[in-house]
Order: C-alpha cells, then structure tokens, then sequence
C-alpha cells in the first residue's frame, strides 16, 4: 500500500452499504471472534464491546470465542459461532486472508459480520469495519518523527508480529514517508511481536550493530518502552529520539517521565465502533463500509490527561466506565 | 482371560470415551447434535485426522515425528503462494507440495540413520529449523488457494464433507496398510523390538526413511487441507499442531513406546479432540479455560496410556 | 594410523564432557574476527545479561535433564511467575519479599505437580510437561485476563540492570551467583550425586534403595523454582510487557542445555556446560545479528544446533563407551 | 568335506579381540556342541556364522565354498538357522506374526494371507509336538514357552545348519527332552546342528563331537564319546574347576528371620539363621526372583513378604525400607538394573550408602573415595583407576562393585540373585570366597541360582520352587543334582512344605 491506495481505501470506506436484507428484529445474539485475546488492546477493545451491549437491551447475548492466533481455529470457532444461530458477528482475524472464505459463508447465511479494530478489509465476507488505518497511525506516526529528528538521520523501526497487517501497513506508511526524506536512512527493520522483552532484546543487537542511531519508528509503544530501557542501559538515551507510541499505558507513564515521544492513539473504543456499526447494519440501516475510528497525536506535553500512574504498564488510556474495567 | 477382557475394553477405550461423550452432549447440548454441526465437526477434525495417520505411523514404529506441524505450515505457504489463485496451477502444485513432504520426511529419516539421534531430538530441530526458513521466506499471508481446495477443504457431498470422506478414504488406507500388508507387519515389529525386527531381516533404517516420508506426505496433504480451509498462505498456520496429532494418537491408544497403534482409533482420538473442542464452543467456555482443560486432557491422555510394565 | 592416534589422545580428554567448551572457544574466537566489540568485557557482561533468563532457567531444565527427564513447561512457567510477581508487587517496592515469595512458590508449584506425575507414573515426561506447559499457560491467562497486571515497583528495574563498577550488570552477577548455587546443589550435594545416578539407570537406583521419586519430585520442584527466578529476571530485565513473556523461551533452554552436553538419556552433562551451552546460544545469536541475516534465522540456527550438537555428543559418547 | 570350515577367524570389537584365529569345521548329519568358560567367544562364533556380525578376519566356508554373509538373511538363505542367546522376538505380536516374522505369506492384491498365515503356524508347531497357541500374544508367554517360539521359527527356515545358543537354559525338564528329540531328528534327517551350552552333563548326553573354546581361541574339537567332564573343565579353563570353600558351621543359637511369603496359592513361610547360606533352586521362571525382590522390597502384585527377625517384624516397604531393616539385594540382570552403566566405580561403589557417607546431605568426597577403595579392595578388584566408568569392567569386576555397593550399607541379609551369570570362572571363584566370607561375618545369605553344582557347593540348605511355590527344602549332605531339578520340575517333593 502506499498514499494512493490508502486514498482509494478510505473512499472505499465512505461507500455506503445496503444492509436491508439484514434486518433482524431483537432479542439479538452477538457473536463475537475474536482472533486472539492473550494481548491487553483487544481485551480492553472487547471490553468496550461488552460495554455497549449493556446499554442496548435488545442485545441479549454476546458469546466469544479465542483462536489464540490460530487463524484454523478460527474458521471453527465462526463456523461454530454461526451454529448457534447468533444474528452478527463481530470479529477481528488472526489473519484477514484466512477467514475470509468462512466469513462470505456467514453473509451468506444472513449474518452480517463487522470487523473490529484490525486494518480495513474489503472482501465479500465483510459487512463493515470499525476500523483504526493502521496506514494513517504509521504515517502520523512517521511524519512525528520525521518532524522531531528534524528530516535527517538514521533510524530504526520496530513492528508488531511480522506478517500481520499492523506490520505491513505500519511498514507501508513508513517507506511511503521516507520516499520525502531521502536523508534519512533506514538501518534495519525489526519484529518484536509486540513483546517488551523481546522488543529489548533485538534493540540490544541493534545498539551493537549500529553505532549511531538517531530515531526510532515503533508506533506500539509497549515495544518501544522495551527499547527505551535498551538504550537507556546502554547509556545511549541522549542520542536517540523516539517516535510517538500509542496509549499504552507503560508507555504513557514513561512519556510522562521523560517528556518525549507522545502518543499517536490507537484507540480501544473501535470495539465499541464496532458493536454500535453491527447494530444499525440489524436495523437495516445503510452503514459505510469503514467507520474510521481516528488516531489523534498527543504530545508528550499534554500526556498527564492519558497517563494513569496507578494502573498497570499493560493498560489502556480509555473511557471505560469502572464496572467494565478489566480486572486489575 | 480377565487379561484378555481388559485388553478389550483398553483396545476400545477411546470407543466408549467418545461414545458416551457423544451421547452426553446430544442429550444436553441440543445445538451439538445438529447435523450440519457435526459436519462441520468433521471439517475441523479433518487436517488433524490427516495428521494423526501418519503420526501413527510414526508412533508405532516407536519413534516420533514433532516437525509435521512446521512442514504443514510450510505446505500452506508454499502452495498458496505457487497456486495463488490459479486453479488450474491446483494440481502441479499438489504434486509438488506431496514430493516437498516427502523430501522432508527423507531428510529426516536420512539424518536419523546417519547421525543416529533420538527422533524427538531430531525432528524437534527440525522443527526449529523449518519454521525459520517460512519466516525468512515470508513473514505475512501470500498468495492464495485454488477453489478446488477450498471446496475440498470445505464443500460436502450428501451432507457429508468432503474433507471427511478424503480423510475415510486415507484411513482405510492406512488401517490396510498397517494391518494387512508385510510394511506393516514388519513396521510394528520395528517398534515393538528393533533389535529382534533387525534379525528377522527386517531393515530398520528402510522402516525409518518409509515412516518419515508417509509423515511428510501425510503432514503435507495436511498442509493443503489447510490451506483450503484458510484460503491463503498463513506463515504460522502450522504452529501446535504436531502436539495435537501426538495427542489425539495417544488417545487413540497407540504406544508411545512402540510396538502397537490402530489408525482408526487414532482417528477416535481426533473425533474426540474435535467434540470437545466444539462443545467447549458451544458451552461458551473462556478460551483461557479451553487452553487449560487442553493441556489437562493432555496429561490425561498420557497417565491413561501409560506403557504397561515391561514395555517401557 | 596418525588419524587413529590422535581420536585416541582426543578420547583421553573426555571430548565427550568437554566438547562444548572449545565449542565456545572456537565460537568465541569467530565472533571476535567479526566484530571487535567481543574483547569488551562491558559489552560481553551486557549480552550474558540478554539470556538471563533463559540462562538461570536451564539451570533447573539441567538438573531435571540430568535426572532423564525434561522440562518443556518452563517457558509457560516463567510467563506465569512474572505477571504474578508484578502483579504481587504492585507499584510497592515494601511488597517485594511477597511477591518474589509468590512467584517462587508458583514455580515450586508446578514443578511439585510435574513431579508428583512423573515420578508416581510411567509417563513421557516430554509431552506430560508440554501438555502441562499448556496448562499453565492457560491459567496465566485465567489469572490476568489477558492483561497482564501489575506493576513493577520503582527501583526494581534499575536495581538490577545497574552496572557494578560500570561494566557488570547485576542481573548477570546473579545469573553467575545462581550458576554457582546450582553448581553447588550438583557437585556437593547427596541429592546432585543421586541425580546422576537415578538418570544413569533409574532401575538399578530404585533397587540401589535410592528414594527415586523424592529425588525426582525435588528435581522438578527445582526446576520450577529456578523458572520462576527467571520469571523475575525477566521481569527485572523489562518489566511486565504481557501474559505470555516467556513463551517459547523453552527451546532456547533446551537447546542450551542438550548443546552443554546434558542428553535425553541423563545422567551426564551438567551446569557448567548448560553455561557454556547459554553463551554459545548468545554468541551464536548476536552473530545472525550482527552479520544482518534475518532475526528468523536464529530459529534455524537454534535447529541445526540442536541437531548437530546431540549427534556430536552422541557419536562422542559412543567411542567413549 | 566338512559343512561348515572356519579358517583363522577373527572379531574384535572396538579393541577387545573377542576371537582370534579361529579355525574349525563341522559335518553335516552331527549334533556339535560349542563349549567354554563365559566370554569365551561361543555367541561371537554363532553370531559370525549367523550373519549378525561380520568377521575382522578369516573366512567361512559353506560346502567348500568361501561365503560371507552380510546379513542374517543372507544366513537364512543359505539355509543356517539361528536361535540366539538373547530373545529376539517381539513381544507385541502373536506366536505366528514372531514365527514368519520377515517371511510372511502374501495372497493377491500384496496383502497378507492372514488364514495362511495361521494355518502354516498350526502345522509347524503340530509337527514338532509344540503346545502354543498361534494367536497368543508372545509377551504374555512364559519365558519357556518364548524359547520354543524362538525354536519353531529357527525351524522354518533350516535346511543345513540349526544353531541353538544355550537353548536349554530356560526349559523344564519335559521341554528338554521334547527338544532334545526334535534335535535328533533333525540330525537323522542330515542337518548340522551347533549347540551351545554351559550344562557339561546335557552335552554328554546330545552332541556327538564338541569344540572348545577359551578366550576367543579354539582349543580342541574332540569326539564326544570318551570325554569326561572333568577332562572339559581342564580344556575350559586351563585347570580343573575350582571349588567353593567347605561351609563353615552355623552357630546354633544365631538370629533367625522368618520370612512369610504370600502368593495366590496362599502364604509359605521359610528360615534363614545369620550365618547361613541358603540356596534357592528352581527352573528359569519358577519365581525366586520375584519372592527375593518382594523380600527387598519391591513386591509385584500377588506376591507379598512379611519378615521378622526373632519374633520384631521387619519395614519393608520399599528397597529404600528394606535397606534400611538390613536386607539387600543383588540383581540377576546387571545390565539391566545393577550398574549405573556411565558413572565411575565410586559412584557405583557407595550409591546406596550415599547419605552415610555425607553430612547433612553434603558430600564428602575424600570419604567416599577412601570407603569405596577399601571395600573394593577387599573384594580384590582389579581396576586401573576408581574414575574408570563401570561399563568397562569385566562381568565378574561389575558384579564385585555391585557387591561392594551393598556390603557398605552393612547389610545382615544379602540375596544374590544369578551372582555368578556371566561372570568367568576365575571370579567365580573369588564370589564364592566373598559370599563364604560374609556369611561367616555373620550375615545371612540367600543364593538364587540355576547352576545346581553352584548352590550344592556353596550352600547349607537348599529350598527349590516350582511354579511360584517352594516345594522342597533338603540340607545340602542330603541334596544331590537330580532330586533337586526332579522338585523343580514338578515332581514329587523330598519334602512337603506347610
Ligand atoms: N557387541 C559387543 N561389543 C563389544 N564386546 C563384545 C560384544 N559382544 C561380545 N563382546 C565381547 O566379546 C567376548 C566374547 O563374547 P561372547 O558373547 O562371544 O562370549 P560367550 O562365549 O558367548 O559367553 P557366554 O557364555 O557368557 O554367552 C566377551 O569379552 C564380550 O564382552
Ligand atoms: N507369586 C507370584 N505371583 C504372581 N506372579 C508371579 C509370582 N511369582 C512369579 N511370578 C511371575 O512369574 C514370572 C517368572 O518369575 P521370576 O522371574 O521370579 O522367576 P525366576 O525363578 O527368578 O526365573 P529366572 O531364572 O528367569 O530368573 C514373572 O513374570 C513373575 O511376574
Ligand atoms: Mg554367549
Ligand atoms: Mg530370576
């Protein structure tokens, strides 16, 4: 993907759906697939899901099933899902490609499907998206950097699991903005699979490898706080600026202390999007085909509003009332 | 003849296990009975049954084979990526993917007979070994399967799937092979006493090379079973799924030491596997307590199947 | 006849219990051609402080592997004791002694049921602690919710990632501190001795009046102990990053530990060549690294050490009768 | 022109020469025994003849011509049959799948002739009057029974050559002869027979020439007819065989353990005093291992000891428990569950007396050094180093370490199981000093044995079993070779027991 077809992508968003043939009058049952759940951005997502159906009374059941990043589980557990006869399904993929296939069969049995929080999908198989453009948060993302590092310099850039969309997209917006800063120099990309350990670890190789580094990309910023704690004990903070991360909490607290690097959002309510976009499409109401739920650039000045020093690293700035909170 | 009573009803276990499992859940979980669920049972269970035939193979010759979930992954990849949409490439493709299982599973017997390891140790490698080659061959989803596949994978014919009847088909096979040809005899043989098979004039490393292809060529009919149901080439689609086949053959009561193993109660042991995984489902059990009732039926499994003395 | 001599004066050295320190020799010595930062004693300290945790892990996996069994739960173990430690210890450096305390005694915890199982039963012990690995993991998740909760108190971190005298960080200093323990747990001890001997030939152990399955249940025990210090060296490396921290961490261990000599068949090896085995790995790594290959191939290098060294030590042994 | 020729024949294995020029000949139509001390070379011969080795040196001819069998199918081929020393059976499959195991029927389409399969089994077993059932899984047969499995199927495929290696060793008396008849038979019938043994007496009685072989050389080969054992013995070993020293008397009033034995059959209850050496007599599966391992405490199902010792009873529990209360025992299978195979002798030596030797659980090295050579020293082992690992020493060396193992933990009864299987005569000798000794000490021993000349020797009493039970109990004055095995078989009783 590049700027042009993220352009022809949000056009393709803005396209209004026709979802009469969906409409279903309540008790309505809510399946939701979810790709993985062992990560704290989509347990919080699902949480503002379950949220939002609290306020909707019509909605009298939400059953979720776990693939665990196993995209084959997943095509059983929708499969298993549509058995039980749920009236839409919510989902975000392992791995988009993968389900598509179980996904058209879902429309076909009458199912709308919304996907929740992933990249947007245009496929057959999905109604609509609640969707964050990775493409946009990598570019925003990038553009903070280029802007802080002041156009020039080398850098590294650290993604999600290799092969997810996060990955790709996030990898397109940076190439695409470093396409306008031919002096900056991208050393090397790296995978840290969204792991703070791990995240170190490659950054301790990295350190070794290159002995000037001067900005790092890492749009998750419970990698990037893994990377900051690599440079820091290598005594190489002072060198390096670091790219804005999301609201991760661990991340937020250590934006606070360091006032550096900021916050693009990638923000958790696109679970709530979600639900509130599937429940219209029931109502038969035409829906655009992506609903964006914007990033916004938090500068580390204005961090203190997200930040919540009491909570745990592995936490998301959020609106979540209390009683949906997950337990901490 | 107690001895021989029990060896019965050890011989069927895994029968009444799924029998009265079965049962239970139609009886109470009224969506499980539901013919178009139990199908849909079947599609699940069928790249596990694929793979639990050849691990049987593996198991009662009394070694085992841990790559089979990577060489899978990495049929996935490569014939979605080859195929890419392109039916007609379908069956070139499926040759080539049955001779890339094949060629794994000769290197690995191969390595087996010259540097003379224990096969977990080996195939664990392997393992290893396999899943760094797809990350460094594609770190995201490529290309994408052939309709026939799909429809394989995923299609029925008279309400019963397609992947099903294959999977029937390969365990009739199987079940022949292992019982009524002389590779079989002498394969169990092997497992049961390699030293007494090797002076019967049986040859062990012969029965190691055979054993290792018929796992890579089952583990990559697996492999475009899956790719059918995914649709594309998914670099981690393998993952995990050498511990599952282990499992549902142990369930299935083959000896991990050798010397005794039924393809078709192996394929109980997926059936099983599979029930349980879609009652779970149906009951709505958290996927983190699916996880660990998972790792508890794996325990079970083995403590049920333990060697009997002597056969260690 | 030359040849012959010397495999005859190379089986005099015990090259079977030694091989893999001239492995680390001859690795070391192709790492320092490649990049001179290998003669620095700060950045050598640094990346033993990499594999900390997997290093103070393979302590326990050796002793265990040592007795013939293995431990391939550890990685779900040391996920488990990290978030737990955190989450114990939230934000309050005065909750420290509990939290430490609660991780170990998750760890003991599973060691105690991998052992009770094993030793009272004729199981694999490979798939009984896959499957147990399995399990665990699932009450990680259980237990956080797919969170991971907690917070490290402040000071932790940099506790431990401080520099002695500007060059030894104390997570390494305590890699070697419980290196030496375990080494002691080895030579020194009646229990270190009867896990030689119950991995040597389990039978003749028993009937040598050896109490096996105590020994075997402690083994495990142990190993879940050193796992769940490497759960919070893991966390003192980088704090609590998500509920599944070690996962995967198994395989290195393993292949630590089979490439220091220690076999499946136990009752040989042992810790000082699990150390070497680690540093070996960590070179071994740095070098995919360094030489820009991509971070997937450690995992086929991991593979083909696993492979190499066992037949290595397996042909090695042989001659040795 | 001899059948078989051997010329100059060698095999070393990896640097102990396990024959050396070996040159000799057998005709076809003759029972031929292969004789000589443990070790001497006799398997080595049979396993090069048989195709599962192959030869360092010299050749094998077949009729006059020189052959070399590169696999035991190329033995079979040739029509040389081979029932090993060692089972070689798999234990998984029934009494016909081990028979045609690697020949078995096919039908059309390639698969297996299953009924053919069955029927060519029945007749097999029918022509050699052999009672097995063709579908009985062979793990659950005696080990007798395993043997004639072993037999039939050596049968199936011998034309010229059968070689039996130490056959009888395992079978009762009624298996014996039926053996011994097919033996002859087959021999009336032109076939080569090459018999292995170790009972002198049975070697009279079959072969019609023997060869002897002492250390990995062939001594004589000599026409049967004429030789006295004691002329064997001399060609065996270089000298007559050596005898145990006389037994030494029993203090009347010594401590005595009762020990009761519980089976399916009920409960048996036997004796032994301190200072006694009792013998344990019975054919291969009659069940002594079983009762001594219930007695050291380690009980299989049916089978269960309860011990006193004057009138306290005994915590056997475990070996750990047994141990402890002062009962030790020595295994049959060394290999097996003996030897600590990798470890060095000081490991080995002072395994069971581990915590003695420690405090509080910390090793002392320097003791266990210094107590392991002692008792090693006492029991005149000759090693090279205590670091060597044990998988190196001789059988006879092996089993001393393993004696010494047990005598640190001082233990007051010693049951030695087979102490002298695979062991030469020269330290068979020198365990027969060491087990005098001990009991003289004080200790009582029991001796399990199937070598009745050894228990008559060495022992006070002898108690036989047949079939799980004891059956006869006879001082050794009133003893002799064949009312013992008459009792082991099954026969009637010298003595009935409660
Ligand atoms: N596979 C082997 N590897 C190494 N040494 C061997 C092997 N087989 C036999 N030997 C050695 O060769 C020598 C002769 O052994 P062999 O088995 O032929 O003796 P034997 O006369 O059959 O003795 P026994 O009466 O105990 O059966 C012994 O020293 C033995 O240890
Ligand atoms: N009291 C008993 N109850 C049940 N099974 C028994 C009993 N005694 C012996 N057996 C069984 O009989 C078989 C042969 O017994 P065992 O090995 O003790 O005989 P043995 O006289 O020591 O023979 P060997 O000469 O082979 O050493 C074993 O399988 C054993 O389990
Ligand atoms: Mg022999
Ligand atoms: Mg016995």
């Amino acid at each position: 993907a590049d700027q042009a077809a993220d352009a022809a992508r949000t056009a393709s968003a803005a396209e209004m759906v026709d979802t009469a043939s969906f409409k279903k009058e309540g008790p309505l049952k809510v399946g939701v697939s979810a790709g993985y759940l062992a990560n704290s951005w989509v347990v919080f997502a699902l949480q503002h899901m379950r949220w939002e159906a609290s306020l909707h009374p019509e909605v009298q059941d939400l059953i979720v099933t776990d693939a665990s990043f196993n995209p084959a589980k997943q095509v059983s557990d929708i499969e298993d899902l549509l058995r039980q006869d749920i009236d839409l399904l919510i989902y975000w993929p392992v791995d988009d490609a993968s389900v598509e296939d179980v996904l058209k069969r879902a429309v076909e049995a009458g199912v709308p499907t919304v996907q929740a929080g992933g990249g947007f999908s245009v496929s057959e198989g999905t109604v609509a998206n609640a969707y964050i453009s990775q493409y946009k948060l990598g570019e925003m993302v990038a553009r903070q950097l280029m802007e802080d590092i002041g156009g020039k310099g080398k850098i590294v850039a650290m993604l999600p699991i290799a092969g997810t969309t996060a990955a790709v997209e996030q990898l397109d917006a940076l190439e695409a903005v470093l396409a306008e800063f031919p002096e900056v120099e991208l050393l090397s990309v790296e995978y840290g699979d969204w792991n703070r350990a791990k995240a170190k670890q490659i950054t301790e190789n990295l350190l070794q490898r290159f002995p000037s580094i001067t900005g790092v990309y890492s749009p998750a910023g419970q990698m990037s706080l893994g990377m900051a704690e690599a440079f820091d004990e290598a005594g190489r903070s002072a060198e390096v600026t670091f790219s804005p991360g999301d609201e991760y909490n661990g991340w937020l607290k250590w934006v606070a202390a360091n006032g550096q690097g900021g916050a693009v959002t990638f923000p958790t309510r696109a679970g709530q999007v979600a639900l509130q976009v599937g429940l219209e499409i029931l109502k038969g109401n035409p829906v655009p085909r992506g609903t964006a739920v914007p990033s916004e650039y938090v500068a580390s000045a204005d961090i203190g509003s997200l930040v919540s020093p009491d909570a745990p690293d592995d936490w998301w700035a959020s609106d979540l009332p209390d009683a949906f909170l997950p337990q901490q | 003849m107690f001895r021989m009573r029990w060896r019965m009803v050890e011989h069927n276990a895994i029968w009444l296990l799924l029998g009265s499992g079965a049962l239970a859940a139609a009886m109470f979980v009224p969506a499980f009975r539901d013919p178009e669920n139990l199908a849909n049972v079947m599609r699940q269970a069928a790249v596990l049954g694929v793979l639990a035939i050849g691990q049987t193979f593996v198991i009662t010759a009394g070694m085992i084979d841990l790559s089979i979930g990577q060489i899978a992954g990495l049929v996935v990849v490569l014939s979605s990526a080859m195929i890419n949409g392109d039916t007609a490439m379908t069956l070139p493709v499926v040759v080539l993917m049955l001779c890339v299982g094949a060629g794994i599973g000769l290197v690995n017997g191969i390595l087996l007979n010259t540097l003379r390891l224990h096969p977990l140790i080996l195939t664990l490698g392997m393992m290893s070994v396999i899943q760094g080659a797809i990350f460094t061959y594609t770190d995201r989803s490529i290309g994408r399967t052939s309709e026939l596949l799909t429809t394989l994978a995923n299609g029925s014919f008279l309400g019963i799937p397609l992947s099903a009847i294959a999977v029937a088909l390969l365990v009739g096979a199987g079940h022949l092979a292992l019982t009524r040809t002389r590779f079989g005899y002498h394969l169990v043989a092997a497992g049961g006493s390699p030293e007494s098979a090797r002076r019967a004039g049986i040859s062990l490393s012969r029965i190691r090379l055979a054993v290792f292809v018929i796992s890579g060529v089952t583990a990559a009919l697996a492999g475009l079973l899956l790719a059918g149901r995914l649709g594309t080439g998914y670099p981690l689609a393998g993952n995990g799924l050498e511990l599952d086949a282990i499992v549902a053959v142990v369930l299935g009561g083959t000896a991990l030491s050798g010397g005794r193993g039924s393809v078709i109660r192996s394929i109980g042991g997926v059936l099983l596997l599979a029930c349980i995984s879609n009652l779970l489902n149906l009951l709505e059990v958290s996927a983190y307590l699916q996880m660990f009732i998972k790792g508890l039926i794996v325990i079970l499994a083995i403590l049920i199947n333990q060697p009997r003395k002597g056969e260690a | 006849m030359t040849g012959s001599r010397i495999a005859g004066a190379l089986s005099e050295l015990r090259l079977d219990r030694h091989a893999v320190f001239l492995v680390l020799i001859a690795i070391y010595l192709a790492a320092l051609t490649v990049s001179p930062a290998f003669a620095d004693p700060a950045y050598l300290f640094n990346i033993i402080r990499q594999v900390t945790p997997v290093g103070i892990a393979a302590i326990g996996v050796t002793l265990v592997m040592v007795l013939g069994g293995v431990d391939l739960s550890i990685g779900a173990v040391i996920s488990l004791t990290a978030v737990l430690c955190a989450s114990v210890m939230g934000g309050d450096a005065a909750n420290l002694p509990l939290a430490v305390g609660a991780a170990c005694a998750a760890g003991l915890l599973v060691g105690l049921a991998n052992g009770v199982l094993i030793a009272f039963s004729r199981v694999s012990p490979f798939i009984l602690t896959l499957g147990m690995g399995v399990a665990v993991m699932g009450l990680t998740q259980l237990y956080t919710g797919g969170t991971a909760k907690g917070i490290v108190s402040p000071g932790f971190r940099e506790f431990f990632n401080f520099r002695l005298a500007g060059s030894v960080p104390v997570l390494t200093l305590a890699l070697l501190v419980l290196v030496c323990v375990g080494l002691a747990i080895e030579k020194t001890t009646v229990f270190g001795r009867r896990l030689f001997l119950i991995g040597s030939n389990r039978r003749t152990a028993v009937l040598s009046g050896l109490p096996v399955r105590a020994v075997t249940v402690a083994a495990y025990m142990l190993s879940g102990l050193f796992g769940a210090l490497a759960g919070i060296a893991l966390l003192a490396r980088s704090g609590v990053s998500g509920t599944s921290a070690g996962q995967g961490l198994e395989f290195q261990v393993l292949a630590a530990v089979v490439l220091g000599g220690t076999t499946f068949e136990g009752g040989r090896g042992g810790i000082a060549g699990t150390l070497a085995g680690v540093f070996v790995l960590v070179i071994a790594f740095n070098l995919v690294n360094i030489g820009g290959l991509p971070y997937h191939m450690q995992l086929v290098f991991m593979g083909l050490i696993i492979i190499l060294a066992s037949a290595l030590y397996g042909r090695l042994s042989e001659r040795n009768g | 022109m001899p059948l078989i020729e051997v010329s100059n024949l060698s095999k070393r294995y990896s640097g102990v020469a396990a024959l050396r020029d070996v040159t000799f000949s057998a005709e076809s139509g003759e029972i031929h025994a292969i004789i000589g001390a443990n070790g001497a070379g006799k398997s080595t011969l049979m396993n090069l003849l048989s195709g599962v080795t192959q030869p360092s040196g010299g050749t094998i001819s077949l009729d006059g011509k020189a052959v070399r069998f590169s696999s035991p199918q190329a033995a079979q081929a040739a029509g040389i049959a081979t029932v090993y020393q060692e089972f070689s059976l798999v234990p998984q499959l029934s009494v016909a799948r081990n028979i045609f195991l690697g020949r078995e029927p096919r039908s059309r389409f390639g698969l297996l002739d299953r009924a053919r399969l069955a029927a060519d089994t029945r007749d097999l077993l029918e022509r050699y009057s052999i009672a097995l059932d063709p579908a009985q899984e062979v793990g659950s047969l005696s080990v007798a029974e395993q043997q004639m499995v072993e037999i039939a199927r050596a049968l199936t495929y011998a034309s010229r050559v059968l070689i039996l290696d130490e056959p009888t060793a395992v079978l009762s008396l009624t298996e014996q002869e039926n053996l011994f008849s097919i033996m002859r038979r087959l021999r009336d019938s032109g076939l080569l027979i090459l018999f292995v043994s170790h009972r002198l007496e049975e070697v009279r009685r079959i072969s019609d020439r023997m060869t002897v072989f002492r250390d990995g050389r062939n001594m004589d080969t000599r026409p049967t007819p004429g030789m006295t054992i004691a002329d064997v013995v001399q060609l065996m070993i270089g000298r007559t065989q050596s005898v145990p020293p006389a037994p030494h008397l029993v203090p009347p009033d010594a401590e005595r353990y009762t020990i009761d034995y519980a089976t399916g059959q009920g409960v048996q209850r036997i004796d032994i005093r301190r200072g006694e050496i009792l013998g344990i007599a019975g054919l291969v599966g009659a069940g002594r291992t079983t009762f001594a391992r219930a007695l050291a405490g380690n009980p299989v199902p049916g089978a269960s000891v309860v011990a006193q010792v004057n009138g306290a009873a005994l915590a056997l529990g475990t070996p750990q428990e047994a141990i402890r209360s002062g009962i030790v025992y020595l295994t049959e299978d060394r290999k097996r569950d003996g030897i600590f195979a990798g470890l060095d002798l000081v490991a080995n030596t002072t395994a069971s007396a581990l915590s003695d030797l420690a405090w509080r659980g910390i090793r002392n090295r320097r003791t266990e050094r210094v107590r392991s050579r002692a008792m090693l020293e006492r029991l005149q082992l000759v090693a090279a180093s205590l670091d060597l690992p044990i998988g190196k020493l001789s059988g006879g060396n092996q089993q001393k370490v393993v004696l010494a193992r047990a005598l640190l933990t001082r233990p007051q009864l010693l049951i030695c199981d087979e102490p002298t299987r695979g062991v030469d005569v020269g330290a068979k000798a020198e365990i027969y000093d060491l087990l005098c000794g001990i009991a003289a000490e004080g200790a009582a021993i029991l001796v399990i044995s199937s070598e009745t000349e050894e228990l008559l020797a060495l022992s006070h009493r002898i108690l036989t079993m047949h079939n799980r039970r004891f059956v006869a109990e006879m001082p050794v004055d009133q003893a002799n070779e064949n009312d013992i095995l008459l009792a082991a078989s099954g026969g009637t009783p010298a003595k009935e027991f409660s």
